[in-house]
């Protein structure tokens, strides 16, 4: 009846995902249902009230992919099993599949939203080409999963690391461009940090190829009323997280170029 | 039958249609009010503004609760100079634009209407009455003595319309308005929020950060009705009402307490900004239906009876 | 596990559960008294009663609104003399039977106290509260000054607990409470409806016939457990939360917020009679998976956060 | 949504039934479709909100049936096409309606509840013993719709009136005893003055006949809350206005003897 108000439910399962990440699953019918990108409102009792992507989804369990950072994603980092947290949603448009040829980039966390996308990829698409980016060998997480959900299509996956320990050496975005140049794509996602969104937007732009890209901005009501998540008229929680190329058109003034902090100021990416 | 006149004059500010954006919902950023305006109301309020910047309360700061929801944002925003910079009367163009403003004391208001008057902006709303934040909101609300300084050495700052929003958390909202109207105060936005709480029962914990917070939605506009049509019999000043508008019905509803023109919050987290749209219509083709010329002829009726 | 303890007491008052009826509804007869106790109330309490009899307003009386109703029935009675003949210790029995009063002096509770005294009465409530009837409740209840001299003075007419029931129609609910405290009220009942209105848009006239009535049912929870949370906080006297609470998931969250019981009113409305033997089920089923021996234990629980 | 709050509906027909008697017709989906013998509360607006019996029921449409008595029914009887009321409700259970031999008595605006239960039974009942009782003959209402509605079934119709300017004089009860002496009922329903009901659950007692019979207290909330229609413990608009005779055996300390004024004062009948 009230539907946006925090469902307690226990975390059942931690999983260890790199030494700062780990990914929490818990029951939520919900949430369980979400379609591929969307988010929730994650209540850390007595902490705070973030925004988590949907990284698992299974029968009537979801699961959240969490890097610890500050205060908020720390102890959420720290949950154990029978930790009770309060979720609220499945919020936001999520991405929209599309049959056919595609590429993904991620980074980061960036993969979480990404991952529930690939699963339902695997059944459609021809042909995925997953470019995976990160700073070093051991931040990476998800890629033997990405590899076994790949391993069933005609699909090929590309690692980074900004140091060399593992793939490629240099940025995600280095690595787009050959494969560009080489192959056509029906669409491109993306999600992670946004300058990275930015650069994969630009050169999307290039070869006149859409663009679906997940978009992270301070969030408070997460419904589209309070207006904290606003980029350009949009605001991210309800006419996102995920934009495409038109309306990322549309925020160019702020994409990639500034965020607001919680005051509603203005910071400079 | 000709086609009812929706616009609606308060102290001199002509709206176009009498429905407002109320203060606190998508009202960060210019691009956003022009996009509510776009999706049809008469004018539009930012978010309350401070002196400093505030960060607000940490999240949960916003719960659902039967018949409403419950927020303690806690008057988050970026501090007069830094909203001075977001705004330019390039931006603005013609947008009907009114500022909510909050502070603790007279000259925190008269600086920042000093910042902010050479904008094109339409009217100043004092928001004298958020239900949860200390030292700002409702011990302003409640105190005629603070009221009254404010409200006054603010209108000496100003030829712009001053609003001033009243808070339902008193004893006596007359008494109160009656202080607002003779400190000069050219219409009063009633009301705010309630203060109001919700207790998860599986931690035992206060939802909200905060613990308290205000509640808005349908649940109050009965309240908020008794409160515009108790102070629409007792002040001069035009009445915007405000508080669980959610319909045309409510909308009129308002008129006929007594209010001019009214204020649409918590209404689009249920209806999206689709609700200015249908409320228009309403009034519209109830005008028509009543054979009344215009919103103004409905303003005060129920004081006949 | 074993069966949760569901007592509570209140000032030397044993009830078996927490759950009274709220004054006013259906409480006109023992008969109709009896029947409430019968689907499980803990304790049950008249409607409140004058010195000399009234009949109320016209009807309308009551109106349903989003969330809630609206009543202005007007403090109808039929004085406390016809009242006494209508009670009778054989009548009452062991009824866990509370009497509510109203009045404008000091002297009329008195004198109604020392008529009423010599009954099986458990305790009397006072309300000082009802929002829609002039003289007599509101502007009693948020007037310091007449609290004190009635609760004083009707305790020193008798020895049964006074429970006095606070409105939440003025500035700080705080204040009020410490003031009935101080003059000795053994609990406090927080609390009664909020003063509101509705008005028909067909006839442009408010449906009340007294126009403004009092708000209750859930839209009103927030502002109650907000009440009870802040006054349980700072009077030590056991408060009894009333107000909008409709399931077992209600009554909980009013005593993690501090009340010892709890009174039920409008969710008759909605659920029958039977809705005390469903949240009495639901508080038990509770606080066994919460492996809380009684109610007790959870009574504000959540100030702990 | 909201369902307790009066629908506005205008008077769409007067129907004059005696000199202090009318009938208004007036749109209303809910009530049109209501159960023989509830009621709805009535709403005229600046005046009062009185509960009225649905004397009529037909399409989309509900009519009640008012005497002239006090300020509000006087107004409502003052009433005119096109005048505006409130209406809520469908309130209260109703009469049951059985199949078998039934016998009906009614006295003045008793008969409003009374002509939806005769319309039904007529398509269920072998026979309907039908006493119409009045003061005198201009008081008289629905007696040839009466007639015309029994005309369709084997039932019999007797009238009294106290000065005997119709039909049989004397009380409706007195030419009840000779019928019952004669027939066997299966039930006997009746709606009336308190005393009048009264006498004919007594008289059905004797005979050990079951009765339903329609009460009048004051109503306020027309819910069940408020209390101020109380009969014992029961709320005359929620468990009634229809009591069948184990019900009417419990309020014997009440039922005939006295009712509750505004104030919930007790008045001797
Ligand atoms: C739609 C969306 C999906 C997200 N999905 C994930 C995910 O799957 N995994 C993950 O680890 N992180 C995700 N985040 C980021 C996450 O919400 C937090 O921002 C991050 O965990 C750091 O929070 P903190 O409070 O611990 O850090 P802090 O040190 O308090 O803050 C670090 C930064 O996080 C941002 N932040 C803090 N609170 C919020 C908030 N309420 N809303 C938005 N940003 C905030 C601020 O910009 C701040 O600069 C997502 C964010 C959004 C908007
Ligand atoms: C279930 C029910 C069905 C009824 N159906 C009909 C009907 O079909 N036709 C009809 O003419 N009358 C009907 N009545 C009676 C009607 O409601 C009024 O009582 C009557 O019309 C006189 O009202 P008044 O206010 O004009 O008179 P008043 O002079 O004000 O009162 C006369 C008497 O009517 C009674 N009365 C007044 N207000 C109310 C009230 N709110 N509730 C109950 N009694 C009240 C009082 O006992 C009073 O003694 C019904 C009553 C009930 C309870
Ligand atoms: C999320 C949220 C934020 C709000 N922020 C403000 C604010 O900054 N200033 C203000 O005067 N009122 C604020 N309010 C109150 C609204 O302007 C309005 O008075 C109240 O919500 C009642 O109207 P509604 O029921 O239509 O929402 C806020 C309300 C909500 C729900
Ligand atoms: C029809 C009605 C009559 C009431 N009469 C009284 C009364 O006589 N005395 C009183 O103290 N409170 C009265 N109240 C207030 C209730 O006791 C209670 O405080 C209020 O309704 C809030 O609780 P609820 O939401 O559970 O109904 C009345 C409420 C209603 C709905
Ligand atoms: S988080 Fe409030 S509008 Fe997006
Ligand atoms: S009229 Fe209120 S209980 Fe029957």
């Amino acid at each position: 009846m009230v539907s946006n108000r925090p469902r307690i439910t226990k975390v059942l399962d931690v999983i260890e995902e790199s030494s700062t990440v780990r990914s929490l699953l818990f029951k939520d019918e919900m949430c369980s249902k979400a379609k591929p990108g969307q988010f929730m409102m994650v209540w850390i009792p007595g902490v705070d009230e973030i925004p988590m992507s949907i990284s698992i989804m299974k029968d009537d369990q979801a699961g959240l992919t969490v890097r610890k950072v500050g205060e908020a994603s720390t102890a959420l980092f720290n949950m154990r099993v029978g930790s009770m947290i309060g979720i609220r949603g499945p919020y936001g448009n999520g991405f929209n599949p599309i049959i056919g040829k595609v590429m993904i980039v991620g980074a980061g966390t960036g993969l979480a939203p990404l991952m529930p996308l690939l699963e339902i990829l695997t059944n459609k698409s021809a042909s995925i080409d997953m470019i995976v980016g990160g700073k070093t060998m051991e931040e990476f997480i998800f890629v033997n999963k990405i590899k076994e959900i790949l391993s069933k299509t005609e699909s090929k996956i590309v690692v980074t690391t900004e140091d060399g320990s593992h793939g490629i050496k240099g940025l995600a975005t280095d690595a787009i461009l050959p494969i560009l140049r080489e192959k056509r794509f029906d669409m491109i996602y993306t999600c992670g940090p946004e300058l990275m969104m930015k650069k994969v937007f630009e050169m999307a732009q290039e070869f006149n190829l859409p663009v679906q890209a997940s978009l992270e901005r301070v969030m408070k009501c997460g419904i589209g009323i309070c207006g904290s998540c606003c980029i350009g008229k949009y605001n991210v929680c309800k006419d996102g997280p995920v934009f495409n190329s038109s309306k990322l058109k549309e925020v160019k003034d702020e994409f990639g170029l500034f965020k607001r902090d919680h005051s509603g100021k203005r910071v400079i990416f | 039958m000709q086609e009812p006149d929706l616009s609606v004059e308060i102290a001199g500010f002509k709206m176009k249609n009498p429905l407002m954006l109320a203060s606190g919902i998508l009202g960060t950023s210019i691009a956003s009010l022009k996009k509510v305006f776009e999706a049809g109301a008469g004018a539009v309020i930012t978010k309350s503004i401070g002196y400093k910047a505030r960060v607000g309360y940490d999240n949960p700061t916003l719960v659902e609760v039967h018949g409403g929801y419950l927020n303690a944002i806690g008057l988050s925003n970026p501090g007069v100079k830094e909203f001075y910079d977001e705004l330019s009367n390039s931006k603005i163009g013609d947008l009907p634009l009114v500022v909510s403003l909050f502070g603790a004391k007279p000259s925190e208001f008269k600086e920042m209407v000093s910042i902010l008057d050479e904008l094109n902006i339409k009217a100043y709303e004092l928001n004298l009455s958020c239900p949860h934040v200390k030292g700002f909101g409702i011990e302003v609300g409640q105190d005629p003595k603070a009221i009254r300084e404010i409200v006054k050495s603010t209108k000496e700052e100003t030829k712009k319309p001053l609003f001033v929003k009243l808070s339902p958390n008193v004893s006596d909202i007359v008494k109160i308005a009656k202080v607002a109207e003779n400190s000069g105060a050219d219409a009063l936005t009633i009301m705010n929020t309630i203060r109001a709480m919700s207790i998860d029962i599986e931690t035992f914990r206060p939802i909200l950060a905060n613990k308290i917070g205000g509640l808005s939605g349908p649940a109050i506009k009965p309240i908020a009705v008794r409160c515009v049509y108790e102070v629409s019999r007792s002040v001069r000043i035009p009445i915007i009402g405000c508080g669980g508008i959610t319909s045309w019905q409510d909308a009129i509803e308002f008129f006929l307490a007594g209010a001019r023109a009214v204020q649409i919050g918590t209404a689009i987290a249920y209806e999206g900004l689709g609700v200015f749209g249908k409320i228009k219509k309403g009034i519209r083709d109830y005008l028509i239906m009543k054979e009344k010329e215009s919103v103004r002829d409905i303003v005060g009726l129920s004081h006949g009876f």
